[in-house]
């Protein structure tokens, strides 16, 4: 453990790290793309012009070989742009295809599929969605059932989706499906990609527990895809879930640590405002999130520096999902409870505190143990994969990995 | 002191299950909760035309069936448990109850059978913009009129159906310290307005008060003293609503182990899973808990026990947070469907979680406990 | 609900409650035994003698059959026998017969044996100790190994105990032993009576983490027991196990909840003392315990409410055991952690505080959660039993019952 | 600042994890948590002779091997979770680093070379009868002696072998605030006898002086400030102990999943059971959480940051938490034999425990960690 600043073996030896934060952050202040637009269809093609402005002056896609217009940076560069990058308050990727479906891409994709449909998701132009869970198929992803059937060279696709973030906006639907017999479970299912605008598809908004709707239901009936829209084999779509490219947990991790220290600063300004803090209870609970933010980013800097050292994250990084939803959902809870009766005005009243933000994410954050695997999953999970506890005799085998 | 019902209170409890099973269905709470009114105005007065819940707990002299707390944790319960939006806790929990215990024959005899009658809606206004509900705190103010009478100002906060309560009882202080008083829904110098509350199925309100004309109630009538029944009405709503919260409470137990039965994942209902086991058990302990506290406050409130402080301050602390818990472990054990805007179960968290708040929050009943039994 | 005091139907027309608290009271104290002896053979019979006191004035066995000595109280008398008899501050029964074996053996004993065994038992002639425990079998009893082999009119017993309390001190051993097959769990279990004192047979304590021994190990070596001494039917003891009088749970929850209500006012003090309730972590943290010590009293209460009324206990009388070894539990770390540094002297220590009870509490309060059951398993039970959830398919079936 | 370990720090790890599974086993704990001594006195010679360990943190100018806080975490880590019983603890992490730290070159080349050489033991006394471990709470004090030097009075409670340690730093009060002073093992008017600790693996002690003769140490000689060395060497303790935290929590974590692999009831590894995988999940969060806050309070220790303090607080409030959260745990997953005195389960529970009181408890650290902050 060196206390000197990393140097990393991959920098461009004519710029150094510094200069490299200095001007990206230049680019980025200089090209904000200013206020948000309030009108939906507005808002959509601001934030396409903004990506394309990223992507044509070479700052998209900082993990992206740079065959498919991405900046192929170090590792230590990819979490310095993924620092400047939040403080800039900018507009982020649209859809969820840059973190899943284009890794999963550039491992298993032809050629061919790489060349069409990489850059343009990178540059906004093309917008893609997840369609992996399924009213049936939550926590037991492999248990899913839309159906497609080989029809010469295409597939007919059937079924439902559900929990599909962005799914509204998308162009594209990355999906799996079922081409194996419907007790097949990982061994029959399929990686399929589908134009959303295909004949068949219906997006629908689901609306949540906030009010709002974060998610859309997805329904195929008889859609048609061509089979060249299918990534990997036939049957062989389980291997290609949650591929990612290496590094980007570890800046994911750096980023959520970065937004929480923004929130927890928010929120003990806010308590000083309230004089809350001369309350021990409070001022208790205060510093127990501040412990907890804290961990986090120091787990965040454990999994970088060891990936850089070693080549692959520590056990720290597959415990740190639970560690930050754990957090953010006593981080809301507590915050409600701190602004008493106020703390439970809706976002819409005059009188609510900032809007409503603290009870909307006690309410948005039932999601954190639920999605992406609940909270029991990745438990399940973490003491199979990384202490190696025996499996639950009476589970089918191959439970979804993390 | 036995805590178990009698026969009539079981076929109570039994008779208003089979009611709003029938009549307030989870298609109807939604369907009321959205609407202007909030409530079923019909509903409200089949319960009281038919089943006479209003005045469950009032003296027969004014029309009630002369109940008392127990009574009413039965009813609330039930509510609780349907998740029921309705005036009633306002107005027979809040100011039923302290109408009852003022002492003030005057002011039971103009609008208890009004109550109990359920031609009447009622509330108390207690917290203001400070958020808090102990009584010390209260800051509006009323003050002797020039032609006898009183007149009340200050703005009050998180009013349950504050903006549309037929009768206000307005805490308001005057030089001794604060008193009740009683302002009519068409009293000059009142403005009310509907919060934006989480809750959808229990409506808040904003008052604000300029020379309003009221009436003061009280045992002393027009004298300047800090009623003692006061403190009383606050507790016994405390213990009012902790019943409605261990209903609240069993209706998410109920739920969450219907649905551990027959959601299948990994090939096997879900509850056969010890994460989930565990979960359901650990609800059912905190439920049963919450159930003890609560039915024990109540007979302590039926008997006019000096206990009654320090058994609503317990029953305060312990079903808030026991009804908040089984409900966010509901919406866990359900996983996705349990996070959709179409299932109760997000509806029981905002009550639950709203709930919490009313009357000052847990850690307030606890540090108010340790006062009162010398920690 | 009636707010008016119990007047049980099973009272004696000649005698009040009032009085007979009273009655029972003035016959505690004036033959309290005085100070307990430091010698642990004087102790001994320094209590078999007050146990002899007790029953030769009819004072044992509240609610045992009279026809064996035993009072046979209504259920509302237990209760303030029990809690007179707390106050007192007098011995307690000797071993582990009264509770557990007398039980069983007035359910499924012969007339022989009940004659035999029982008045000796309430009078502390003969001590009992319970034999189920094994190394192998711990939550899971029906897995246990040690096997009786039938010789003529007598079994051959041969195997270990684990978690024995009271062994070393008693004369019968009452165990459960396998006579079936080694797979034949709870179909090859009978229910034995072993004679302490019998060639094989030996006693071992068994030192704890707190450093005492509380517990004993039992070796059984080719140890021969009459067929006489088995209690029902051979590979038919499981059904035996954890039989109770009816009432006795509701009134041992009654008993906990005196007693913690003594111990927590006894904290409570203390901090008072130490000025430790200026803090308001602290009195947070007291009032939380009083909030519980009382739902606990609440919960009995209410089981025996209901006993009274429905003639079995309702639910909150399964959880009242998770509920008081969590208690206790938390309790104890929390009076720890009040004490601060003083809170881990030893007990040996001059400067400990009240000759180290609470650091001793909380490690003695580890077993709260393991023993007769651990809290999983206990969970569990609640679960499946209760509230009708579905067995884990990979389990045998018929758990051990609570 | 990276948080990872260069390769000669790795085999400083590895060689160490090699020497105390060969010389401390559970069997020598076990006998020299029972001895007179309270350690093994051969081990500690061939600590000092063939690993040059207490000398580790120390300046090589005093026979030390040039390392820091970095190096003093791996060692304590690697005797944490072995549990040795030993007066590293005391000489090391308290006594010498307070002396490195204390800027007084006299009292460096006095004791610094004896400690490195592991020919003089060591500790550093603060805490009082009150059990605070505040320095502004030290009662105890010192003057100046009639024929120049110091003489300190008071009572030292809960110091680390401080009932055998060759030298005692004493925190002591003068006009101007807390000051340490050296007081060797054979001074005048000073009492020394040993507390009964719950953690029979570390030894505490309580010191009576009276007028005892001591040397001031400190960067400024003798004068009369209240040195900010003090509040460093406390914070570098904290620390190290959240290091020796860290060491213990994983062994625990070890253990359990061990064990849970092969004990078998209901025909299935217990470890097959969701409660137990998910005991040994959280188990696994919190040592990670653990680690993650102890590398990083070691290199800013390391890199001499103004940081140190808050990473310390921080250090101290989680890892006691974690340690003792993974020994309660490890005894759970065990049953009935980790209830047992024969099995080690217990060992690291009392060390756990008792650590955590240790210059203050998780909630001191978490108050020091909000002013520091700003909350």
């Amino acid at each position: 453990m060196t206390s000197t600043t990393v140097r990393n073996r991959h920098d461009d030896a004519l710029e150094t790290d510094d200069e490299f934060r200095a001007r990206l952050r230049t680019f980025l202040t200089g090209n904000h793309p200013g206020r948000r637009p309030k009108d939906p269809s507005e808002r959509l093609a601001w934030r396409k012009a903004w990506l394309a402005t990223l992507f044509d002056a070479g700052y998209a896609g900082p993990s992206w070989p740079r065959e498919y217009g991405g900046m192929e940076l170090s590792f230590a560069r990819q979490v310095i742009y993924q620092e400047e990058y939040a403080k800039a308050r900018v507009p982020g990727p649209l859809g969820t295809g840059l973190g899943i479906a284009a890794p999963t891409l550039i491992k298993y994709g032809t050629t061919e599929q790489k060349e069409r449909f990489l850059r343009p998701m990178l540059r906004g132009d093309t917008v893609w969605a997840q369609g992996y869970s399924e009213p049936e198929a939550g926590s037991d992803l492999p248990a899913l059932r839309t159906t497609a059937r080989r029809e010469g060279d295409e597939y007919v696709v059937n079924g439902q989706k559900v929990w599909n973030s962005a799914a509204d906006l998308a162009d594209i639907i990355f999906t799996l499906v079922r081409t194996g017999t419907r007790e097949s479970r990982q061994q029959g299912i399929t990686y399929l990609l589908i134009d959303a605008h295909a004949p068949g598809v219906t997006v629908r908004p689901l609306r949540d527990l906030t009010g709002d709707a974060h998610f859309c239901e997805i329904f195929f009936n008889d859609v048609r895809v061509p089979v060249s829209h299918r990534i990997g084999e036939e049957n062989g779509g389980w291997p290609l879930v949650r591929t990612s490219l290496g590094h980007e947990r570890a800046a994911g991790t750096m980023n959520q640590a970065a937004m929480y220290r923004r929130v927890l600063d928010e929120l003990i300004e806010l308590a000083h405002e309230r004089r809350a803090t001369a309350d021990p209870l409070v001022r208790d609970r205060l510093a127990d999130f501040e412990v907890r933010v804290r961990i986090m980013r120091y787990t965040g800097m454990r999994t970088i520096s060891d990936i850089m050292a070693k080549g692959e994250p520590g056990p720290a990084s597959s415990t740190s999902r639970l560690f930050t939803v754990t957090f953010e959902q006593d981080l809301h809870e507590f915050a409600v409870e701190m602004l008493g009766s106020h703390g439970v005005l809706g976002r819409h009243d005059p009188h609510a505190v900032q809007r409503g933000r603290w009870v909307w994410g006690f309410l948005r954050t039932r999601a954190s143990t639920i999605g992406a695997g609940t909270a029991e999953i990745q438990r399940n999970t973490i003491a199979e994969q990384l202490l190696g506890l025996p499996r639950d005799p009476a589970m089918p085998p191959m439970v979804r990995s993390q | 002191m036995t805590l178990t019902f009698t026969e009539e209170q079981e076929e109570l409890r039994a008779s208003l299950r089979r009611f709003l099973t029938d009549k307030s269905p989870s298609e109807a709470v939604r369907r009321w909760m959205e609407a202007e009114e909030g409530h079923d105005p019909a509903l409200w007065r089949q319960m009281a035309e038919q089943l006479g819940l209003q005045g469950i707990a009032l003296p027969e002299e004014y029309g009630g069936a002369g109940g008392g707390p127990v009574e009413l944790g039965i009813v609330l319960e039930e509510m609780g448990r349907a998740l029921l939006p309705s005036p009633f806790f306002a107005t027979v929990a809040l100011a039923g109850q302290a109408l009852a215990a003022s002492g003030d024959d005057a002011a039971k005899s103009r609008w208890l059978p009004g109550i109990a009658a359920g031609s009447l809606t009622a509330t108390v206004a207690i917290a203001e913009e400070s958020g808090s509900w102990r009584l010390e705190d209260v800051a509006a103010t009323a003050t002797t009129a020039p032609g006898g009478g009183w007149t009340v100002s200050g703005t009050k906060m998180f009013v349950i159906d504050g903006h549309t309560a037929g009768l206000l009882l307005v805490v308001a202080r005057t030089g001794a310290g604060p008193g009740l008083f009683a302002v009519e829904s068409d009293a000059a110098g009142m403005t009310r307005t509907r919060l934006d509350a989480l809750d959808p199925t229990r409506r808040l309100g904003r008052i604000d008060l300029d020379g309003t004309p009221a009436v003061r109630v009280g045992p002393d009538g027009g004298a300047d003293a800090a009623p003692a029944f006061l403190r009383e009405a606050l507790d016994l709503a405390v213990v009012a609503l902790a019943a409605e919260q261990v209903g609240g409470a069993q209706a998410c137990l109920d739920t969450a182990v219907e649905y551990a039965k027959i959601r299948v994942q990994f090939d096997r209902p879900i509850g056969s899973f010890q994460a989930i086991k565990h979960k359901c058990a650990d609800m059912l302990l905190a439920v049963e808990a919450a159930r003890s506290a609560t039915y024990h406050a109540a007979s302590v409130a039926a008997e006019g026990s000096a206990e009654l402080p320090v058994a609503a301050a317990l029953a305060g602390a312990y079903c808030s947070e026991a009804c908040t818990h089984a409900a966010k472990e509901n919406i866990q054990i359900h996983g996705g469907i349990g996070y959709t805007w179409e299932h109760d179960a997000h509806l029981y968290l905002k009550r639950a979680k709203s709930s919490e708040q009313l009357f000052g929050a847990p850690a307030a009943h606890r540090a108010r406990l340790a006062d009162l039994v010398g920690i």
